[in-house]
């Protein structure tokens, strides 16, 4: 009982700090290792680890399955869509410097820093879905299934 | 041929699924059809995108777009050139076709709140191949099949019957070594030219033709690439997957997937590598013939023995898929003009089978060949459609399937190979055992019990309207078939040379 | 010379447009049968408007359009073409009076699909014979196998589709492997499949390729019923009486011979076959046949299985006199594609009269037959001698000439096999006769009250007398055909009739 | 010698390691071992792109002054990507193990063929 | 030679977890079997690939795999009654023995004369820094030169998550 209490509280105060560690990752990933994909991994870990202590009733009731599904569409949509403002801004798909900015350099800058965070976005809300459904399924639903 | 000319038109053929594919659970939660619709309305743009694309390919010769505005080979290039030209208008019709098809089957065969989901996987296999058709650099190839392949499995894997499961695990084993082959491939290529554009690559190759890393990653290719194609004795997934997958989903894998994956053997074997290669530094056409060969006459001998359905298309396209490698390995202008044709054609007959398999599937539940006996009367459309398509399949003059025959058989005589001509021909004669055991069985055999009992009428329009205009096109383009042999041909005179 | 005309593009039509309004009024059995009628009248008389052409010596042709660069489908009506093509649409009429008395007599099920099929098969038949290169004979070829499938397997029994399988697994599976392979190895070499009095190898191709072509092409054409290949025939007699008459009589099998001569004529040209010494080989392979056929035919009691194999040996003639190769032979070949065609449906009718009025069908219950049905088997009777090729009957005709053609080959061999066959003719024909004039009628156990019988409805009589009076007719004045025929034989290099 | 041993080590590790996970995807029977295989399998390929990368004396491919020379950062990023997709590959296959435990109640593939010699006698 | 002992490690550990038949312990090894892989990479300076490496190599993966265990069985079978040993073991020699073939015209590991660190390689090396603006040359070519790719990497995830919800989630979740 006693260190189960403890090792809720470990995690309660881990969790934050893994997170923000994740988005440091995300958005570092420029000028150091990392980037959207290792930072949302870790993102995504972080309440992983969440569910496993505390059950994934409470996991699922932090990050709810419509909010997990919303999210990896909108990573992919985050990227694809500054893809498209390049394309519409009378330059090539993906061409950060047409972005408008007066340095090119920022503007590459920038548009790295949003698609990280779509990659981010998308990898982490990924990783929870598939953990919950891997690992929790049908707790607390009919058995049935396509 | 003049400069290649750049435009998006290539991206948006990939750009435009994979958004709507993304958006689609997005769409759904406004309203349940906008899924479905979503998938038909992305089809349909994208076949006219398609349709423009050829039709500029064939004034400029070349289209190419270089992503994020970087020039190769340092950046990604689109490229389309008539191979590949083709192959788009017809992956993105099957597209469009199969979507009508699907929503009517798809409600009956799949739990309705997973539609969202179902047709975003529909659109990202889409998508995977256009990418697939579309890239001329080889490592996005290698990203696209992936995509293709993870969403193909997950589909497989809805048919409603348990062996749907083992089918897709087993396919999923098999595809993945297959890719990671490819990936190992594409490895060796880029240790010894430190590039990954295909345009590049083939600059680049001929003088290490004789490299044994060079010869290692052509093996690694024509291997991985094989599995993907299903080519005998690679093909064994393929049965299995077909039969179990649902309608939809099978009627798209049988018209497109080994279609595409024939494309990128082609591209592989003939514009990465040059024709000569295969010809003088290792006899892989050779072997590839004997293969082609092989499957041809096994797949049409194992057809016969099938009491499933669409198990009997499975294994009869495992012998098609044998004409098109063979076509091509022949590595004459004739030849190569057939196997292209014939991924058209073929794409266009087994559509036709399996869309009318689904159809007979949701109205009656048969799923066996002897339940066919009698289906004439039940729903004589599907039945003239699925016999049209058979007719073509056994190369009845006046349909497709004879204007395939008649170039591959042209090209082995071009070839010297008169043996050849053998085994397409003594494949003809089985394809008609099998197919015309079915066909005779729909409309001269006594219905069994249960069918008995089924009232006659056709499937809804959604359904029966798909399956007739693949019907169509069987008859249309075997009695015109200028254009597509007309387009082949160019097609086939960058692969080979104008080399007749 | 050569004149562009639709007509034998309608002339195909006709048949089919038919073809669509008769499922349309299925409802309507009187007006269905009218367009049988109808398209058969109009389609005669349009073959019959191009004869005077023909006589002229002109061609008639319309190239239809072109599947794909080579492949293209066209027609060109000569006197070969001319000469199937009235014989074919002339009994066309008959016959089509003849099917509406005996599926009413019958009343056979699925009457519509029945009268669909058999003016698909007609305009096939013609499309056929009036293809001006080969790729538009084999089209024609396959649709005729497919379409009259349904005819042979009409009655649905087990029996009839064994039948029926059999039927088109020998006609498509020879057709599709041989023919095809044929036809690809001949376009590969000779770079075209139009025909021409020349034939389309230019002479600078190897022996062995002729060679091979041509055995591909004779196996291909399994219509032909040349042995081995003539299962099919008798297994094909389950169909109803006038779709054996009309089908194995004449559109099929005469499409077969037909299209033998098409290849040894204008395909290949008598010169190229002649240096490959290919004609002789085929001579022997026919007499082969014409004998074997003609023993076997002995043996059957079965009219109709008698009759198919009568028809499988006379077919061998038609061969055989092109395969002389000699002016002579090809006009007795060309002559005896009209005269056993009038012959051999007059036959037929006669067996399916008989069927329909006593429901027999073994040669040994005709006893006495002929009282009951003097008509019939009067006509019957003629049309065997023309068989055998008694005067004054218009199988002498053709034999006659037949016989020309041995002698100008000098191939004295053949003479022998046309003597030999004449008499097994007579072997397996005169019996029939002896049996229903001169016979007394036995009660046969547990068969029907003899004097019931009567003649057979009156279409059907009527239709088995008109063909009959064409077997005399034919002997008296050939002319047409034989012009015809000349025409044939004339337009071939250094052949001056 | 030693420079032969040195010179090619890394790529024959990569080929022995490759055919120990391929050895697992065709010899065991067990699902789960099989996907076990197939990481290894895939991974064994990706150190031999990295391999590739690896330059005498090259330092980690980030702009830095005293830097003289970088390894080549290409591969690493294709086989980042690579790795993306073998863990979906590997999540997508463990959904099927689970369903396949669910309808068969097994997961040994030996078990899986015989019961689908008999029909499909459950649910759906 | 610490390098060549790694590796060795590797093989064995490899071997270790396809072995095993306890599919937990298997599981665990195989996880520090990545682990071990992410050191050899940080060791070839591909930091970010170690990194990666090491939080899904050894972390989602082994985590998936703990979790289908659970919904699994843990043993594997003792005996396969198809002996297929004989013939995978020559069929993997065959293989293993293009691929050695392959390697013999291998330039040599860290050779930087090979053709692959000179022909597309220096433009990045030169221009992440001031064509993108980007230190780390990895993110440049992930994101900007090769940015395409990493658009379908990033569906490939999503394509993962959607197949996952289709195959097991279950209609109405937590009612």
């Amino acid at each position: 009982m006693g260190e189960n209490i403890i090792r809720r509280t470990i995690t309660r105060l881990m969790v934050p700090f893994i997170q923000l560690f994740a988005l440091y990752v995300i958005v570092h990933g420029d000028s150091g290792p990392g980037g959207g994909f290792q930072g949302g991994v870790i993102l995504g870990a972080s309440f992983i680890l969440y569910a496993i202590v505390f059950g994934s009733e409470a996991g699922r009731r932090r990050v709810p399955a419509p909010v997990t599904d919303v999210l990896s569409s909108v990573g992919v949509l985050i990227y694809a869509g500054i893809g498209l403002l390049c394309l519409l801004l009378g330059s090539a798909f993906l061409d950060y410097r047409a972005l408008p900015f007066k340095d090119p350099h920022l503007a590459g800058h920038y548009g790295i820093f949003g698609i990280e965070i779509g990659v981010g976005l998308t990898v982490a809300a990924v990783m929870v879905t598939i953990f919950f459904e891997t690992a929790h399924r049908g707790e607390g639903g009919e058995t049935r299934d396509g | 041929m003049n400069e290649p000319q750049l435009t998006p038109l290539p991206l948006l053929l990939v750009f435009i699924p994979l958004a709507s594919a993304v958006m689609t659970p997005l769409l759904a939660r406004i309203h349940r059809s906008l899924a479905a619709l979503t998938a038909q309305v992305v089809t349909a743009v994208s076949f006219v995108l398609a349709c423009v694309l050829l039709d500029r390919v064939a004034e400029v010769g070349r289209v190419v777009y270089w992503l994020g505005n970087w020039e190769p080979p340092f950046g990604i290039e689109y490229s389309v050139d008539m191979l590949n030209g083709i192959v788009l208008v017809l992956v993105s019709f099957i597209g469009v076709v199969v979507s009508v098809f699907a929503r009517e089957s798809v409600a009956s065969e799949i739990d309705e709140e997973k539609h969202p989901f179902f047709y975003a996987m529909f659109l990202l296999l889409f998508t995977g191949s256009m990418g697939i058709v579309v890239t001329g650099d080889i490592f996005n190839l290698y990203v696209f099949v992936e995509i293709s392949s993870l969403s193909g499995y997950t589909l497989i894997a809805m048919g409603r019957n348990r062996e749907a499961l083992t089918a897709s695990y087993n396919y999923l084993i098999l595809g993945t070594i297959g890719a990671t082959f490819i990936l190992l491939g594409i490895g060796h290529l880029y240790m010894m030219t430190g590039t990954l554009n295909m345009a590049d690559l083939a600059k680049l190759l001929p003088p290490l033709y004789k490299s044994r890393v060079i010869l290692t990653a052509f093996a690694l290719f024509t291997v991985g690439l094989s599995i993907k194609l299903a080519l005998f004795p690679l093909h064994v997934w393929m049965p299995n997957a077909y039969t179990h997958a649902p309608s939809a989903v099978s009627s798209l894998l049988a018209a497109t997937g080994t279609k595409v994956a024939a494309y990128v053997l082609l591209r592989v074997m003939f514009t990465v590598f040059h024709p000569n290669f295969d010809l003088n530094v290792i006899p892989v056409t050779r072997i590839l013939l004997v293969l082609a060969s092989i499957a041809i006459l096994a797949g049409s001998m194992l057809a016969i023995a099938q009491t499933n359905l669409k198990r009997m298309l499975a294994y009869s396209s495992v012998g098609q898929i044998g004409y098109i490698v063979l076509g091509a390995m022949l590595v004459n202008r004739t030849g190569m003009t057939g196997a292209l044709v014939h991924i058209v054609n073929h794409a266009l007959m087994k559509g036709t089978l399996f869309l009318a398999a689904g159809a007979i599937v949701y109205k009656t539940g048969v799923e066996t060949v002897e339940g066919l006996k009698g289906m004439g009367r039940k729903m004589p459309v599907t039945m003239a459609a699925f016999t049209v398509a058979a007719l073509s399949m056994v190369g009845v003059p006046l349909t497709v399937g004879f204007v395939s025959k008649w170039y591959l058989a042209l090209g082995a005589l071009d070839a010297g190979m008169w043996y050849l001509l053998v085994v397409i021909l003594a494949s003809s004669g089985l394809n008609a055992i099998y197919f015309w055991r079915v066909v005779d069985w729909i409309y001269f055999a006594r219905p069994s019990k249960e069918l008995e009992s089924v009232p006659a009428g056709e499937v809804p329009w959604s359904m029966l309207v798909p399956t007739i205009v693949t019907a169509g096109l069987c008859i249309l383009l075997g009695v015109q078939a200028d254009l597509p042999v007309s387009l082949a041909e160019q097609a086939a005179g960058l692969l080979v040379g104008g080399a007749h | 010379m050569d004149i562009t005309s639709t007509t034998p593009v309608l002339a195909i039509g006709v048949s089919l447009v038919a073809a669509i309004l008769i499922p349309l009024s299925r409802r309507r059995p009187n007006l269905r049968e009218t367009w049988t009628i109808l398209a058969a009248v109009i389609k005669f008389l349009l073959v019959a408007s191009m004869a005077p052409e023909v006589l002229r010596g002109n061609t008639l042709s319309f190239s239809l359009w072109t599947i794909a660069p080579g492949l293209s489908i066209a027609f060109r009506v000569d006197a070969l073409a001319e000469v199937f093509g009235l014989t074919a649409s002339f009994l066309w009429i008959v016959t089509s009076f003849y099917s509406i008395g005996y599926v009413r007599a019958e009343n056979e099920h699925a009457q519509t699909r029945y009268f669909t099929f058999f003016a698909v098969a007609l305009s096939a038949t013609l499309g056929a014979a009036f293809s001006a290169n080969m790729l538009t004979t084999f089209v024609f070829y396959e649709i005729l196998t497919l379409s009259t499938f349904p005819l042979v397997g009409h009655k649905q029994t087990t029996e009839a589709l064994q039948g029926a399988r059999k039927y088109l697994t020998y006609l498509l599976g020879t057709s599709l492997t041989f023919l095809m392979a044929a036809l690809v190895l001949t376009y590969h070499e000779a770079g075209t499949l139009e025909f021409g009095p020349e034939g389309v190898f230019g002479g600078n191709v190897s022996r062995t390729v002729v060679t091979v072509a041509f055995v591909l092409f004779i196996l291909g054409v399994a219509k032909a019923a040349m042995m081995p290949l003539h299962g099919w025939l008798p297994a094909a007699m389950v169909a109803p009486t006038p779709v054996s008459a009309l089908l194995h009589a004449v559109a099929v099998v005469k499409t077969g011979v037909f299209v033998v001569v098409r290849v040894v004529v204008h395909l290949f040209g008598i010169e190229v076959l002649s240096q490959a010494g290919l004609g002789t080989l085929l001579v022997w392979y026919a007499s082969f046949t014409i004998i074997v056929a003609s023993l076997i035919a002995l043996r059957q009691d079965n009219l109709k299985r008698r009759l198919a194999y009568s028809t499988v040996s006379q077919l061998s003639y038609i061969v055989l006199g092109a395969a002389l190769l000699t002016p002579s032979g090809i006009t007795g070949s060309v002559l005896h594609i009209a005269i056993h065609a009038f012959g051999k449906i007059t036959l037929f009718f006669g067996a399916g009269a008989i069927y329909v009025a006593t429901h027999k069908t073994l040669v040994s219950e005709l006893d006495g037959i002929g009282r009951r049905m003097p008509f019939t088997m009067g006509a019957f009777t003629l049309a065997t001698l023309s068989m055998i090729g008694v005067p004054p009957l218009a199988g002498l005709v053709s034999k006659w000439y037949l016989v020309q053609g041995a002698i100008e080959a000098d191939t004295w061999p053949v003479l022998l096999v046309l003597g030999t066959s004449t008499l097994l003719n007579a072997g397996y024909f005169l019996p029939i006769v002896y049996r229903a004039f001169f016979v007394a009628p036995t009660r046969s156990a547990g068969g029907r009250e003899e004097a019931g019988i009567h003649e057979a409805p009156v279409l059907m009589v009527t239709s088995l007398c008109v063909t009959a009076t064409g077997v005399v007719l034919l002997f008296f004045a050939p002319s047409i055909f034989l012009d015809l025929a000349r025409l044939v034989v004339g337009a071939l290099p250094g052949g001056a009739g | 010698m030693d420079e032969l041993i040195l010179g090619k080590y890394n790529y024959w590790v990569y080929v022995a390691l490759m055919m120990i996970g391929f050895y697992a995807v065709i010899a065991k029977p067990n699902l789960i071992k099989k996907i076990i295989g197939v990481n290894i399998f895939q991974t064994a390929v990706f150190l031999f792109y990295i391999s590739i990368g690896k330059v005498e004396g090259g330092t980690a491919p980030i702009v830095w002054d005293q830097a003289v020379h970088y390894d080549n950062p290409i591969p690493h990023v294709l086989i980042l990507t690579a790795i993306v997709v073998s863990v979906s590959t590997t999540a997508v296959a463990f959904a099927l193990i689970i369903k396949i435990k669910e309808r068969f109640g097994t997961i040994e593939e030996d078990q899986i063929r015989d019961l689908r010699r008999t029909p499909t006698g459950e649910e759906t | 030679m610490i390098d060549i002992l790694l590796l060795t490690l590797l093989v064995l550990c490899a071997l270790a977890a396809v072995e095993m038949r306890d599919l937990l312990s298997a599981g665990l090894v195989l996880s520090g079997y990545s682990l071990l892989m992410a050191v050899v990479w940080t060791r070839l300076n591909a930091v970010d690939v170690a990194f990666t490496e090491a939080s899904v190599g050894a972390g989602i993966t082994t985590v998936l795999l703990i979790a289908a265990l659970s919904r699994t069985d843990r043993g594997e079978a003792l005996v396969s009654r198809t002996r297929r040993e004989i013939p995978s073991l020559i069929l993997i020699l065959l293989t293993g023995a293009v691929l050695v073939y392959g390697t013999l015209d291998m330039p040599d590991f860290r050779d930087p004369g090979a053709p692959a660190h000179h022909h597309v390689a220096p433009r990045y090396i030169e221009g992440s820094a001031h064509e993108v603006g980007v230190v780390n040359m990895v993110t440049a070519i992930l994101a900007a030169y090769r940015g395409y790719d990493t658009l379908g990497e990033t569906t490939v995830i999503f394509t993962a998550g959607m197949s996952v919800i289709l195959l097991l989630r279950r209609r109405k979740q937590r009612g």
